[in-house]
């Protein structure tokens, strides 16, 4: 059980990174690491809202669709879970914890129609996950997540200081950088069968 | 061994002149000194064209707080005053005397073998009117330096005879053969600042100068010599602060901050000889030295002699000169002719040959951190120089650039022979408020 | 007389001190690191045969040559007189099987030096280790032919063709009983690891000659303590607890010490001073990091080496932790 | 209020009618879907046993807490293959597999349903002469051997992983299979 | 005749100036995720542009009725309705592609792309054009991807859709994750090089990211 559960987080953050491995995130992923504040704020936001994404969406999958069998309608109503929470949290955000708010609200707005934060409950649909498993993939997923934007914040500044061909700066260099990155990931494959 | 963080070991060449005696520079036909040879604001000129002048007679007028009196380094007759070349690179407001070869003192010259009676405000007045300034390098009005802000409580002073620039050996000479007259310096600077504890921190490579010097030490109660690691930059101030007391100074403060007074030791002498007889700053100890010039030697110079002077003296060039710099090889600075006087503030001449100062062309930054273990300062000189290189002169302002005070340390290491000094000096001229 | 002395002032040298410098310079540290890796080079040929001396060879070449292409294409000064890609090549040839089609290195070399290191700048900008990178990337694209060990066999032009497994590999796969049988026993195994008769990559076989050159380079002062030690020192210890069959604290790391690319990865190539943290307490994480990601790999993942993988993982974190471990200046107060 | 009750009959109408859509479009697919799933399945069991007129399930199992189920395959009313599926763990996937036998439980074919192992290394377990070398075998010949072999199963070079988890996984399952209809696990 | 040439500009806009992928940078996930191979490349080339026209038809239908403040969710909405479309059909018709890139199919509904389309064009516009802008775009995104996926197969499997003229596997790792990542930069860095070597246009897809990220929302 809690072996399972270890290993599921092992493998949505590092084996089977999102963006290193299943290409999720990527407009996020190069947009906002071009600074370290950026990609913290992002990674805090994305991983608080993936969490609570997988439990919500988790709930309303098993009590409602599959007992009146509308399994069919689960992009539209996980994506509807999403943006609802996401205004909520907004709106909460702002009344309550201003000074958080200020910070990290830019984010959340970005986060409706971002393909990660859907990925979540769609994947543990169509594992079958239980709650439990839910939650810790969500958050495996969201620390990955997070890992990536940090790592490639703290390259990116270090790249902008670098004597980069025209062509290739911004985000040409960026994917190929990627690459090297989910080239040197790959040494986590084969660690765990999925 | 007492010792800070960071530094390096530069050849140190001392070899050429540390056994020879101090020999007086032959009576220069004529000087050149400069209205500004010290940190603060230039002096004005109270003599006019073609008056007579007499050694020790005063010939600049300070001019504010922060400034520091010039005297006549010979008698003669003033011929010029105008802008004439100056080791600091700039052409600089300067009052030319051609000697008369009587040498005379001026009248207002008196001894006093009571000095040690006088009032601390008459000493300090008397540390002021000699025009002394630091001797070490940085030419600091020392009176400012005597004269700290009461709620700054002073309670050490060191002597900085360190002398961590290569080649240089002027200060070790005066250590071995003017050591009592450096006790009585300190004691004197001591008083004026009513301090009990006195130190005189000397690298471990002039083992002379530590053996005499704490042989007199051991019948001074509250002076304590102390040998230090050799280590280029061992006699800057907050290093020297560091290795003996232990204390830092804080980013961008002085030692006072820390209850602390730094002195060179030659400016100690020069303290006592104007206590004790009178004698304003007209002559200081430089060594002339370095494989480009034919025999050097450790002389004793009037203010204003021309370069020129000094190293015919010295048997002319040899081999192929490269570069003239007047200071040590670290922080001294090349100068493009040698017709320029030496000030308050030059400790040496050093001769490279050409062969010795070859520029490469520099490479970028491979992050091998050499710089980083160099930097006294504890900086990251690397990622200053490439935020400099971009023209991010506000991100190296963030990552310290004005702690930096320019010691070479990081240039001397980098294998990519990154010009590291002239990156910092360029950030902090953009950065500088004039710039905007 | 006269005349001469001011044509010698006019040729005075001006410019900002300092006015000497050290006699260090990046092609001294260069071929300097390139000479350490002799005695591995030449080990490699006693034991592989003239084969070695064709896959370095080819390494080298098509690095130096990759490197002239595309600084010329990019316009920038030709530099392969620095000899860093002269060394990129030769540890990525040191790095690869004897038996490797000799094209393969070439898009090897094209990997590491030209995406690796120009397009990122060239030399001090790469974030990772070109010759690393090549290697990966060959060993992904055909991984047959990398994971083809071959027996070595002492003397220059034999090239017997027996395929075996490496060391590590016959760990993973039949457990440390078959290894020591393998090699008749127990001290058997660890001489003949030591002195470097075993399978593996051309220049990472023999731990003494690699020590050598390794004492070379820590008396010039190229490298510094932090990095291999740490790095080594976690492969020991976790090896030591994790590393046995029976339950903690019972296996064995001087077995791991010797086998694999550890001490060529440890010395050679987690110091690359471009790819590693250059602040020295960070290079001591980073050096934890790759020996823990090492043994993870090697205990638990899917190949029987972890070093290169290790290596390349922690190049990522580089600049993180550079930035977590900034020098503190001097003078600062230090807050909490 | 005027301005909510818009706003609720917009959305409202919006998801009304897409409802309507997507009800009939699901209407039409899903059977579509659910006959393709079940042909699919029929269809590999088929090509398991292809004399067989009847494959029926017989039980489920489980190996790697991964689903399994066996069948019978009958032709008429005659037994004339057991089928099971199985499991391996691979090298970075777990791999679902077929394994086919006769009455007297000598394997008759193999087939890989799925998996992800890396391609041009692992996926080779795919090729016809590996899945070749299971047939004909019986429970004490299936062992992974790594080097030539007629009457074990040799490795894939390079691939060890995954053609030990072939084997493993049919190993198993042939093993489940003597246990339901052998006579005694090492029978002769 | 001045309508005509009206549409085929609209239809262009998105396939060069406006293209989704290289010029926009935007939906990038598909473009590496499912173009591993060109027919991948192309069914979801088709799925985004199927999506994307319906979308905008639909938007620009019913645009009148659609309530201002609720505009967004209603879009969304939308386009989720004809996601779960394409996403049922494929699964019925479509079955060996749909089991490799079900979830990005049914991530089309996240696309940044199709919902600034409708904001700033359908919502506007008449059917026709709207139509058209959805086709251009869409053809945009999925020339993209067979261009991609072009590449990615020849190297990686030395096959196009899926027909093999290779013994080998040229370059394994191009099919890898890592091969896209580095197909996409190079294509993109190579673009760039033939803009500013024969267009002396500036290139980078970061300005418009930048401009899209902002302009948005
Ligand atoms: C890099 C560096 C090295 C220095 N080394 C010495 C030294 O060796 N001896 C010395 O007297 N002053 C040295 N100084 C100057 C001292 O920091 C300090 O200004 C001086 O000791 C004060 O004494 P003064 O005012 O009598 O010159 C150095 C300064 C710098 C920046
Ligand atoms: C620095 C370095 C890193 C290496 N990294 C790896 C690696 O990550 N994976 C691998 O299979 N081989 C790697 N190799 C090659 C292996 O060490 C070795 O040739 C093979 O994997 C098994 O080695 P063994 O002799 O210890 O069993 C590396 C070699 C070196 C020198
Ligand atoms: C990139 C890469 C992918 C691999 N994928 C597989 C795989 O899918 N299946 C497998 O059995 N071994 C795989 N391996 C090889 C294993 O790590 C291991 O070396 C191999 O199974 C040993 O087989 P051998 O003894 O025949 O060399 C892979 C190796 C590499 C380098
Ligand atoms: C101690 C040391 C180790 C090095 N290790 C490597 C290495 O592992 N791989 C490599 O490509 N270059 C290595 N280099 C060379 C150089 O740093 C490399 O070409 C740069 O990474 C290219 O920018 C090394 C250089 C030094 C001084
Ligand atoms: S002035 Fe120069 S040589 Fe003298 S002590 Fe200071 S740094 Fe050293
Ligand atoms: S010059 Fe500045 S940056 Fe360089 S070592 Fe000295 S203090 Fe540090
Ligand atoms: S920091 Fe600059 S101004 Fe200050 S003492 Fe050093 S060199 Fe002189
Ligand atoms: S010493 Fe030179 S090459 Fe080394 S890190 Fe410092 S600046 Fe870079
Ligand atoms: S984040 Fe843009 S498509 Fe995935």
């Amino acid at each position: 059980m809690l072996e399972d559960i270890g290993i599921i987080f092992i493998a949505s953050a590092l084996i089977n990174n999102f963006v290193f491995s299943r290409y999720l995130g990527l407009c996020i992923f190069f947009g906002v690491t071009k600074r370290m504040e950026t990609a913290i704020g992002m990674s805090i936001t994305f991983t608080s809202v993936m969490v609570i994404s997988a439990a919500l969406s988790w709930l309303v999958y098993y009590i409602i669709m599959i007992p009146l069998n509308l399994g069919f309608l689960k992009i539209v109503i996980f994506i509807g879970i999403v943006s609802g929470f996401v205004q909520a949290a907004d709106t909460i955000m702002k009344k309550v914890t201003p000074g958080l708010y200020y910070k990290l609200g830019i984010y959340l707005a970005l986060i409706v129609t971002n393909c990660i934060i859907l990925a979540v409950p769609l994947i543990n649909a169509s594992e079958k996950y239980n709650l439990l498993q839910s939650l810790t993939f969500g958050l495996g997923a969201g620390a990955g997540f997070s890992l990536a934007l940090v790592i490639m914040a703290s390259i990116r500044e270090r790249l902008e200081l670098a004597d980069v061909p025209k062509s290739f700066e911004g985000l040409p260099i960026s994917f190929v950088l990627t690459g090297l990155i989910a080239l040197a990931f790959l040494g986590f494959s084969g660690m765990i069968p999925l | 061994m007492l010792n800070f963080r960071g530094g390096i070991h530069p050849p140190e060449n001392k070899w050429f002149t540390e056994e020879k005696p101090i020999v007086d520079a032959k009576l220069p036909k004529k000087v050149v000194i400069p209205l500004s040879q010290h940190t603060g604001t230039p002096c004005k000129a109270i003599v006019t064209i073609g008056q007579d002048v007499k050694k020790g007679q005063r010939i600049g007028e300070p001019n504010g707080y922060v400034s520091s009196p010039v005297h006549s380094s010979i008698s003669g007759k003033v011929i010029s005053i105008g802008n004439f070349p100056h080791p600091s690179g700039k052409d600089s407001p300067s009052v030319v005397i051609e000697g008369d070869d009587r040498d005379e003192w001026s009248e207002g010259i008196k001894e006093r073998p009571d000095y040690l009676s006088l009032g601390n405000d008459e000493l300090r007045k008397i540390v002021m009117e000699a025009g002394i300034v630091g001797l070490g390098g940085a030419a600091f009005p020392t009176h400012i330096k005597l004269s700290p802000p009461k709620e700054k409580k002073i309670e050490t002073v060191i002597l900085n005879g360190a002398e961590c620039e290569p080649y240089l050996t002027s200060d070790h000479r005066i250590m071995v053969e003017r050591p009592n007259d450096v006790f009585e310096g300190l004691k004197i600077i001591m008083k004026i600042l009513d301090v009990t504890k006195g130190y005189i921190g000397i690298e471990d490579n002039k083992p002379d100068a530590i053996e005499t010097m704490k042989e007199i030490a051991s019948s001074e109660p509250g002076i304590e010599v102390v040998a230090l690691k050799v280590k280029y930059p061992q006699g800057a101030e907050k290093q020297l602060i560091k290795a003996i007391l232990d204390g830092e100074v804080p980013s961008g403060g002085l030692p006072m901050d820390v209850g602390v007074v730094v002195q060179n030791v030659g400016t100690a002498v020069a303290v006592y000889d104007a206590c004790r007889y009178g004698k304003p700053l007209i002559e200081r100890i430089i060594t002339v030295t370095g494989r480009g010039v034919n025999e050097p030697k450790n002389l004793r110079v009037r203010i204003g002699t021309p370069f020129s002077d000094l190293l015919a003296e010295c048997g002319g060039f040899r081999n192929d000169p490269g570069k003239v710099i007047a200071g040590g090889p670290m922080m001294g600075i090349a100068q493009t002719t040698t017709e320029i006087p030496v000030i308050k503030g030059t400790s040496g001449i050093v001769v490279l040959t050409r062969k010795e100062t070859e520029q490469v062309e520099y490479c970028p930054c491979f992050r091998c951190g050499r710089c980083i273990d160099a930097c006294p300062m504890g900086l990251q000189p690397s990622i200053l120089s490439i935020l400099i290189e971009r023209g991010r002169y506000q991100e190296a302002k963030e990552n310290n650039l004005f702690d930096c005070f320019e010691c070479g340390s990081c240039a001397y290491v980098c294998p990519a022979k990154r010009p590291m000094v002239q990156f910092m000096k360029l950030g902090k001229l953009f950065l500088s408020p004039k710039k905007g | 007389m006269e005349t001469k002395a001011e044509k010698r002032e006019k040729q005075l040298l001006v410019s900002i001190g300092p006015h000497i410098g050290s006699e260090e310079s990046i092609p001294r540290i260069m071929w300097a690191v390139s000479i350490s890796l002799l005695p591995a080079f030449i080990i490699s040929v006693y034991y592989f045969g003239l084969r070695a001396i064709a896959v370095v060879g080819v390494s080298v070449l098509s690095c130096v040559i990759f490197e002239t292409i595309t600084q010329k294409m990019l316009k920038k000064k030709v530099t392969i007189s620095d000899g860093s890609a002269f060394l990129t090549g030769l540890l990525l040839g040191l790095n690869l099987p004897s038996s490797i089609p000799l094209y393969q290195p070439v898009i090897g070399s094209l990997v590491g030096i030209v995406i690796t290191k120009h397009l990122f700048g060239g030399l001090g900008y790469n974030i990772f280790n070109p010759a690393l990178i090549g290697r990966t990337f060959m060993l992904i694209t055909w991984p047959r032919p990398m994971t083809t060990w071959y027996k070595p066999v002492a003397g220059i032009t034999t090239m017997d063709a027996i395929t075996t497994a490496t060391p590590l590999g016959i760990l993973k796969e039949d457990g440390i009983g078959k290894l020591i049988e393998t090699f008749g026993d127990k001290m058997n195994l660890y001489i003949n690891l030591f002195l470097g008769n075993r399978a593996g990559s051309l220049g990472e076989t023999s731990v003494i000659v690699l020590l050598i050159g390794a004492a070379f380079l820590f008396y010039r002062g190229y490298i510094t303590w932090h990095i291999p030690f740490s790095f080594v020192g976690t492969v020991m210890a976790l090896t030591w607890i994790f590393g046995g069959k029976g339950g903690l604290f019972a296996g064995d790391p001087i077995l791991h010490l010797l086998s694999g690319g550890l001490i060529l990865g440890a010395f050679f190539m987690a110091t690359d001073y471009v790819t590693a943290p250059a602040i020295r307490k960070a290079q001591i994480v980073f050096g934890i990091g790759v020996g823990a990601l090492t043994v993870l790999i090697r205990l638990k993942g899917g190949y029987p080496e972890g070093v290169m993988f290790g290596i390349l993982l922690m190049n990522c974190f580089s600049p993180l932790l550079d930035r977590a471990f900034k020098a503190i200046p001097f003078g600062t107060i230090k807050r909490k | 209020m005027r301005e909510m009750l818009k706003i609720v009959i917009s959305l409202f109408a919006i998801f009304v009618g897409a409802g309507l859509i997507l009800s009939y479009v699901y209407a039409k697919t899903s059977t579509v879907i659910y006959n393709a799933q079940v042909r699919e399945k029929e269809a590999a069991l088929k090509k398991m046993s292809p004399e067989a007129e009847k494959i029926n399930v017989a039980g489920k199992w489980l190996l790697y807490e991964k689903p399994n189920e066996y069948y019978e395959a009958k032709k008429g009313n005659k037994v004339i293959s057991y089928i099971a599926s199985t499991t391996g763990k691979g090298y970075s996937s777990y791999i679902k597999i077929l394994v086919s036998t006769d009455p007297d439980l000598k394997i008759k074919a193999i087939d890989i349903l799925s998996h992800s192992e890396t391609p041009g290394l692992g996926d080779e377990i795919e090729k016809k002469d590996f899945k070749k070398q299971f047939e004909g075998k019986v429970l004490e010949n299936i062992e992974l051997l790594k080097v030539e072999t007629k009457d074990k199963i040799q490795a894939i070079s390079g691939a060890t992983i995954s053609s030990r988890a072939v084997t493993k996984g049919v190993k198993e399952a042939v093993k489940l299979l003597n246990e339901k209809y052998g006579k005694g696990l090492s029978k002769e | 005749m001045n309508e005509k040439i009206n549409y085929w500009k609209i239809f262009k806009n998105g396939i060069f100036s406006e293209n989704p992928v290289f010029r926009l940078a935007l939906s990038l996930c598909p473009a590496v995720a499912v173009t591993s191979g060109v027919k991948n490349g192309f069914l979801m080339g088709v799925a985004v542009l199927f999506v994307q026209t319906m979308s905008n038809i639909t938007v620009s239908i019913i645009r009148n009725f659609i309530h201002p403040k609720v505009r967004i969710p209603s879009y969304i909405f939308i386009i989720a309705a004809w996601v779960t479309v394409t996403d049922l059909m494929m699964a019925a018709y479509a079955r060996d592609v749909y089991k490799e890139m079900g979830l990005y199919i049914q991530l089309i509904v996240a696309f940044a792309i199709i919902l600034s389309r409708l904001e700033s064009f359908a919502s506007k516009k008449n059917v026709l054009p709207s139509g058209v802008d959805g086709l251009g775009m869409g053809f945009g995104f999925l020339i993209a991807l067979v261009l991609i996926g072009f590449v990615r197969e020849l190297l990686g499997k030395g096959a196009l859709w899926g027909y093999q003229f290779t013994p080998t596997k040229p370059l394994l790792i191009m099919i890898l994750p890592t091969g896209g990542f580095f197909v996409m930069g190079l294509l993109m860095g190579f673009f760039n090089w033939i803009n500013r070597r024969f267009f002396g246009g500036k290139a980078s897809a970061d300005v418009h990211m930048e401009a899209h990220r902002h302009g948005s929302h």
